[in-house]
């Protein structure tokens, strides 16, 4: 039966189905309007391809942000010079990334553990602090960079009179906003989600995941450590670089607070958070810190008051007063109080509750099995 | 130099601050045999070692493997050269299944030091797999396949990392007290894997405690002491050397 | 095996149910194109998005925006004192919502960063239905926030926002700020400085090293060049720079005899608090008194600054000392609400929702290309700031600018400026085409 | 030159904060193993316990007089601090030492809330994986910066330092170098308490067995355990000290930079680089790393540099940590293989 769950096929097909289905399951969890689905898509990605450095290698990158606005920056500039459409756009977010994460991960693995994570960090911060100050003019600094309607755009001028008002980002003629939007994001975020899973499942995976067990072994055992580390840092940089272009596809705006070490930070939350190494942990990480990012800051009292108006006055009141502690300008409190909760009792992140779900339910006999798209197969 | 010399330490010189680890060490290694490396503790025996896989550049003197000078080499491309070495603690990926941890030196082998083929796929590797198999049967690990390697106990470790060692066909197989911790049972178990190596015609070099071991496996015999090899011969000429008794046998045993 | 015939039976249900999924969101965006613009009020009420800082180094201000904004809903609804209604001109608001419809409203953090206010905003307007968005505490956010509303065709009611830009280069036709500018802090506050300081006088500035920074840099050194000023030196700092002690000891050497403090927030409260604590108040050069200037002065954030800021010269768009109707109106209103006075970010909030409220009703439609043409070049009165104009061209409010000084003597722990001039409308309006721009189209959107 | 000289002073005090702050830090990763992103954290209670002492004297008593009224319509309240009707001139001297009085109050605390913090929480994450260490630790310290916004708001609280060195010392009479040159007696007075600070942890660490458990435990856990030496207990005392170098750092800290909730993560990512860049599991490479940053960082700023290479001060930190980790492997004084994994 695992063996038949194992099927690639049968992983993607189950993993499209849930990304495509979003729309409907988040109904009742009052996230299913585009914006916050396609940053679910976003984000996934950006998580997902953290894991793929931090997961498998152990090289704990604090500053992969920095790739995520590179990423932007190059997809806005892409809009503003040569053509709304957002193929070209990712084509450069993914590329500049890339070249962008292969200078720093060439410098910053040349150290390991700690000394790694500063080294990244350094340069992130560097990237910010310039990209809000002396670099406005490439960057525009503090306001973010936008499309003008000065913006030269000289393919889609080639081919049309621009109008009035700013355009629209498309894929040959479809709007980039709204539910397209987000079904343009789940499609590549499913294209992620494979490569990933095949990343994983290669012997190249395997090579990096013995850098993070035993990095020492990996030298008398023959293998160059390096450029291994340096091919994981360099995709999950594109990875990023990927999800950044996809914000500006969404949303075309680049923003320096986007390479800020919290914007940093909270892929690293997420990555933890959903699980360390595993396939979907990543991703489900990113959704629970978005949807209480968004959902959570915007209920303030009146929304409580509705929410709890099936009690009786004085208990509603109550249970109004606590619960605000934890939504609206509190949601960052709500955010402290899991992220300690889910490593207290959860150590290994949101896929170990899923697993121990599923060892109750298969009556303990499950021992170590996975779900059906977070497997690793150990053959 | 011997001409079938497979492994050739020429004069070499190392120190730890004022601490002399190795002088004048000069040793070889001939195809084909087991050459045992015996001494007190602290003679300078997994120095030695240290010093033939690359993980310690000599003070003067050179290593020689195959013709080829090592001075410049990482341990990488030692191993690539067709050097592998079990250490004294056991050092394995200890978060992966004992498959993964043979298939890693396995593919190592196989690819080089580094290729980049991030979407093959692990499960069409079938030849691998089952030479990783056929090498943990070898090592009495099969059962085990999957589990965790750091759920092994000590022995097992050890025979894991032989495997890992095992599966790459080393031209040279350095062992640093391959059966230290393991049980009589295990520690025969393994000198008698170890013979088969042999008559496959792998070149070991084996520093090891165990008298009855080294009788049982070595060809040739250097003796180390503080950091000098004070006598090389065969098993017969080392028992019956006056300054070995003297400087190790007498004492310890 | 019964695990696999669940999954199995499941993934038909799945199935049937995806083209369920794929085709509704379609429908959606099909049934859109039914309204004639994007959140058209359809029910008994009109829903109104206040995105304001709930997080981060603003969210004391965002506080007091939102309170604003509660207080302007109750007066629109008609209950409580009406507030702003009484004194306000125009006279189309009764008190009975907007066009009919009961105000309702939905908040948001925009955490004061550009894509957490987008992110806000664009659920407030998908997800919520909210017609008008509005709040907010910094340029960057107001600039990012209207580039989204004109894009999406709702209109932004700008909070607090003091650059050049949100109403210069990236003016947007459906964006307004109700708040002033630093080009009119510039205007404002030179004529004071000369009076006050004296034409002979040598300015050191100390800059935050972003785009309002620099926009307010310029339009002070423009204003006090113009008198004769000399400038020692302009200096760009990190923001969030914490400590300024490596800033601040060049300028006491430097010749210059005055500090202009390019800052807000919590670089303000540490510039100023670093500045005085390195004696420039009690310094004496060139035989005249040092002096420190803060352009834009708020009064929540000066508390932060405490004691220091007695003396210290800037100005603000508004202060709840005033005491024409407008402001004793408002600060009764707000206080009676909430036991203390409002602050300047409240007042403009307070005013921008009124004043959407009005166009409305004035358009007689939510339609917000009528909309815009009810606000653009509408003059009003009796909001607590004189008489003022919403310029077409650019979407700037034009009124009086209040240029105001630390009080020395304060009576409350609320009492700490003290309004040193109201400066009139006349000599803080400027040529719209200074700073470029171009506000787009009017064009209606559907969402 | 005179220039210069000043901005050594700036460089030195700003190299005593992060010292301090940094000292804790290494403290807690170095002996304990333990990634502690609530440090900041600590910093900001130090604080706090400034504020809220202050805030208890200036308790005032109430009076409402319903004959005036407020521009908004409420009965004036007159307010007299309860400590001057109280203790009289006693009582002002009081509030007018509110800072420096408050690290009485403050050393205790941060002791407990250290021990409770260790004791509750951190004990069960030393076998643990950094990236529990990170989780919790930041979910801790988010958490800790709620509750102080909930009960002081987000705006900075102005701290005032005592009248008696609230204005600045002419240092140029003293040194004979000439006029206009002042320093602030607060910053000279908190590079004093600092370099204190400083010497006590030193000598403490230096003179009882907790010393050897810091060394010893820096070099190898395991170890120390064959000294038989109650770990547990001295790693608690550790960690509580850790709390109170870095609350310290925060109460002194207050009359410079205005408290505010959010001010522990502004000091986070430059404590963490401060720390390794002085090199990992050293308390003598944490301080000199401080030392050096802060200077560097008041150099850079100088218009003359600026105007070599501008936007400079922006990056100087980051800079010199990427350039003293690539010439240095393991930062300033770092020892091998302590968090290299």
């Amino acid at each position: 039966m695992k063996q038949m769950l194992n099927r690639e096929p049968f992983a993607l097909a189950a993993f499209s189905l849930v990304i495509l289905l979003m729309p409907i399951w988040l109904t009742p969890f009052g996230a299913n309007y585009p914006d916050l689905l396609q940053k679910f898509a976003i984000f996934a990605i950006f998580a997902m391809g953290f894991n793929i450095l931090f997961g498998l290698t152990g090289y704990l990158s604090f500053g992969h942000a920095a790739f995520l606005g590179v990423g932007s920056y190059a997809a806005v500039w892409s809009f503003k010079l040569f053509t709304m459409n957002v193929l070209p756009a990712i084509v450069f977010g993914v590329a500049f990334a890339g070249i962008f994460a292969l200078a720093i991960g060439y410098v910053s693995l040349r150290r390991s553990g700690i000394y790694f994570s500063i080294l990244t960090l350094a340069f992130a911060q560097m990237s910010y602090n310039l990209a809000y100050s002396v670099l406005t003019p490439i960057t525009n600094g503090e306001t973010g960079l936008q499309l003008t309607l000065q913006d030269p755009r000289i393919i889609d001028n080639a081919f049309s009179t621009p109008g009035a008002g700013l355009p629209e980002t498309n894929l040959f003629g479809i709007d980039m906003s709204g539910y397209p939007g987000f079904y343009f994001c789940a499609v590549v975020l499913i294209i992620c989600f494979f490569i990933t899973r095949r990343i994983f499942n290669s012997p190249f995976g395997l090579t990096l995941r013995g850098v993070k067990s035993n990095q020492n072994r990996m030298g008398y055992t023959g293998i160059n450590t390096r450029p291994y580390t340096l091919a994981a840092f360099v995709i999950s940089g594109m990875f990023a670089g990927l999800a950044g272009s996809l914000l500006a596809v969404t949303d075309p705006l680049a923003g320096a607070e986007r390479m800020q070490w919290t914007a940093s930070g909270e892929v690293v939350l997420m990555t933890i958070l959903g699980g360390v190494g595993t396939l979907v942990g990543p991703m489900l990480g990113a959704w629970l810190i978005k949807y209480l990012e968004n959902i959570f800051s915007s209920f303030n009292e009146n929304t409580l008051e509705h929410f709890f108006s099936f009690l009786p006055e004085g208990l509603q009141a109550i249970a109004v007063d606590v619960s605000s502690l934890f939504v609206g300008e509190g949601w960052h409190l709500t955010l402290g109080v899991l992220f300690m909760l889910i490593v207290i009792f959860l150590p290994g992140g949101l896929m170990e509750g899923w697993r121990r779900l599923l060892r109750r339910f298969s009556g303990g006999g499950g021992g170590k099995s996975e779900p059906a798209v977070a497997v690793q197969p150990a053959e | 130099m011997v001409a079938n010399s497979v492994l050739h330490v020429a004069d070499v010189h190392k120190s730890f601050g004022g601490l002399k680890a190795l002088s004048d060490v000069d040793l070889n290694v001939e195809e084909g045999t087991t050459h045992a490396i015996i001494g007190p503790n602290g003679a300078g025996k997994s120095t030695l070692l240290n010093v033939c896989v690359g993980r310690i550049r000599p003070d003067s003197g050179h290593v020689v493997f195959n013709g080829e000078v090592l001075d410049n080499h990482t341990p990488f491309e030692i191993n690539q050269l067709g050097v592998s070495r079990v250490f004294q603690t056991p050092e394995i990926f200890s978060d992966l299944t004992l498959l993964d941890n043979v298939m890693i030196p396995a593919f190592a082998s196989r690819d080089g030091a580094f290729s980049l083929r991030p979407f093959s796929k692990l499960r069409h590797e079938a030849a691998i797999r089952e030479e990783a198999e056929k090498t943990l049967a070898d090592v009495g690990l099969e059962v085990m396949k999957d589990r965790e390697a750091a759920s092994l106990s000590r022995g097992d470790k050890r025979r894991l990392e032989l495997a890992m060692c095992l599966i790459q066909h080393p031209k040279l197989l350095l062992l640093d007290e391959p059966t230290a911790g393991m049980s009589r049972h295990d520690t025969n178990r393994t000198v008698d894997l170890l013979k088969t190596i042999k008559e496959r015609g792998m070149t070991k070099v084996i520093i090891e405690h165990d008298m009855h071991v080294v009788f049982s496996l070595a060809d040739k015999i250097s003796v180390l002491a503080q950091g000098r090899i004070i006598a090389s011969g065969t098993p017969d000429e080392i028992k019956g050397n006056p300054k070995v008794q003297e400087a190790y046998l007498g004492g310890a045993h | 095996m019964s695990r696999l015939t669940m999954t199995r039976r499941g993934l038909l249900k799945a199935g049937a149910a995806s083209g369920v999924a794929l085709a509704a969101p379609l429908s959606f965006v099909r049934g859109a194109y039914a309204e004639d613009f994007c959140n058209m009020p359809t029910g008994s009420s009109v829903t109104l998005g206040f995105n304001v800082p709930q997080s981060g180094p603003y969210a004391d201000e965002g506080a007091d925006e939102l309170r604003a904004y509660q207080l302007a809903t109750k007066h629109l609804n008609g209950e409580g004192d009406g507030g702003l209604l009484n004194t306000f001109s125009s006279k189309a608001l009764k008190g009975n919502g907007i066009l009919g419809k009961k105000v309702e409203f939905v908040t948001g953090d925009t955490q004061t960063k550009s894509d957490a206010a987008r992110a806000s905003a664009k659920r407030m307007i998908e997800k919520d239905g909210a017609i008008m968005i509005t709040g907010g505490s910094s340029s960057g956010v107001a600039v990012a926030v209207q580039g989204l509303c004109q894009e999406m065709g709702v209109i932004f009611m700008a909070g607090l926002t003091h650059s050049n830009d949100t109403t210069g280069k990236d003016k947007r036709r459906y964006g307004f700020r109700h708040f002033f500018n630093a080009y009119q802090s510039g205007l404002a506050l030179g004529p004071i400085l000369a009076d006050e300081l004296g034409k002979d006088r040598t300015a050191y500035h100390l800059t935050a090293d972003y785009n309002w920074g620099w926009t307010q840099e310029e339009s002070i050194k423009d204003a006090t060049e113009g008198l004769g000023w000399q400038t020692a030196n302009a200096v760009r700092t990190p923001l969030g720079a914490g400590d300024f002690s490596q800033y601040l000891t060049p300028v006491l050497n430097s010749g210059a005899d005055v500090l202009i403090l390019n800052h807000y927030g919590k670089d303000m409260v540490n510039s100023l608090t670093q500045a005085v604590q390195f004696g420039m108040r009690e310094k004496q050069v060139n035989g005249k008194d040092f002096q420190i200037v803060v352009p834009l002065f708020s009064r929540l954030m000066a508390q932060g600054a405490g004691e220091n800021i007695k003396g210290i010269l800037g100005t603000t768009n508004w202060n709840w000392s005033l005491q024409d109707e407008g402001s004793k109106a408002f600060v009764k209103s707000f206080g009676q609400e909430y036991g203390f006075p409002p602050s300047q970010a409240a007042q403009t909030c307070y005013v921008q929702a009124l004043l959407y409220a009005d166009a409305c009703e004035r358009a007689g439609t939510f339609y917000p290309p009528e909309v815009i043409k009810a606000l653009e070049g509408f003059e009003f009165d009796g909001m607590g700031n004189g008489e003022t104009l919403y310029r077409a061209a650019d979407h700037q409010c034009f009124k009086e600018v209040l240029v105001v000084k630390g009080n020395e003597n304060p009576q409350s722990q609320f009492d700490l400026l003290e309004v040193v001039k109201i400066v009139p409308r006349e000599q803080v309006t400027y040529d719209a085409s200074i700073f470029g721009g171009d506000l787009g189209p009017a064009d209606a959107k559907t969402c | 030159m005179d220039a210069i000289f000043l901005q050594l002073l700036n460089g030195l005090d700003k190299g005593g904060a992060y010292a301090l702050i940094a000292l804790g830090l290494t403290l807690v990763f170095g002996t304990l193993g333990v990634v502690n992103f609530a440090h900041g954290a600590l910093f900001m209670l130090g604080a706090f316990c400034a504020v809220t002492f202050n805030k208890l004297l200036s308790l005032e008593k109430v009076v409402v007089d319903e004959t005036q009224q407020t521009a908004w319509g409420t009965p004036l309240e007159v307010r007299t601090p309860y400590i001057e009707s109280w203790f009289g001139e006693f009582g002002s001297f009081l509030l007018n030492y509110s800072v420096p009085v408050s690290i009485l109050i403050a050393i205790p605390v941060m002791l407990l809330i250290g021990i409770v913090m260790e004791r509750g929480l951190i004990k069960h994450f030393y076998k643990r994986p950094h990236a529990d260490q990170i989780l919790v630790t930041f979910g801790l310290a988010i958490v800790l910066q709620e509750v102080i916004k909930h009960y002081f708001g987000a705006n900075p609280i102005p701290q005032a330092a005592p009248a008696a060195v609230a204005g600045s010392a002419d240092i140029g009479a003293w040194l004979g170098l000439g006029d206009g040159l002042v320093y602030p007696w607060w910053r000279l007075v908190y590079f004093g308490f600092s370099a204190f600070v400083i010497a006590a942890v030193f000598a403490f660490l230096q003179f009882t067995t907790y010393g050897m458990v810091v060394r010893a435990g820096m070099r190898d856990s395991e170890t120390v355990g064959l000294l038989g030496i109650n770990i547990q207990k001295r790693f608690t005392v550790v960690f509580g000290i850790a709390a109170v170098v870095a609350g310290l750092a925060g109460v002194m800290y207050t009359p410079i930079l205005p408290p505010d909730y959010h001010m522990g993560m502004d000091f986070l990512v430059l404590s963490f680089v401060v720390v390794v860049v002085g090199g990992m599991g050293s308390l003598p490479g944490a301080v000199l790393a401080g030392f050096l940053l802060g200077i560097l960082q008041s150099f850079a700023s100088m218009n003359a540099v600026m105007s070599i290479f501008p936007g400079i001060n922006q990056i100087i930190i980051y800079l010199v940590a990427v350039v003293i980790l690539l010439t240095m492997p393991r930062g300033l004084l770092g020892r091998e293989g302590v968090m290299e994994e």
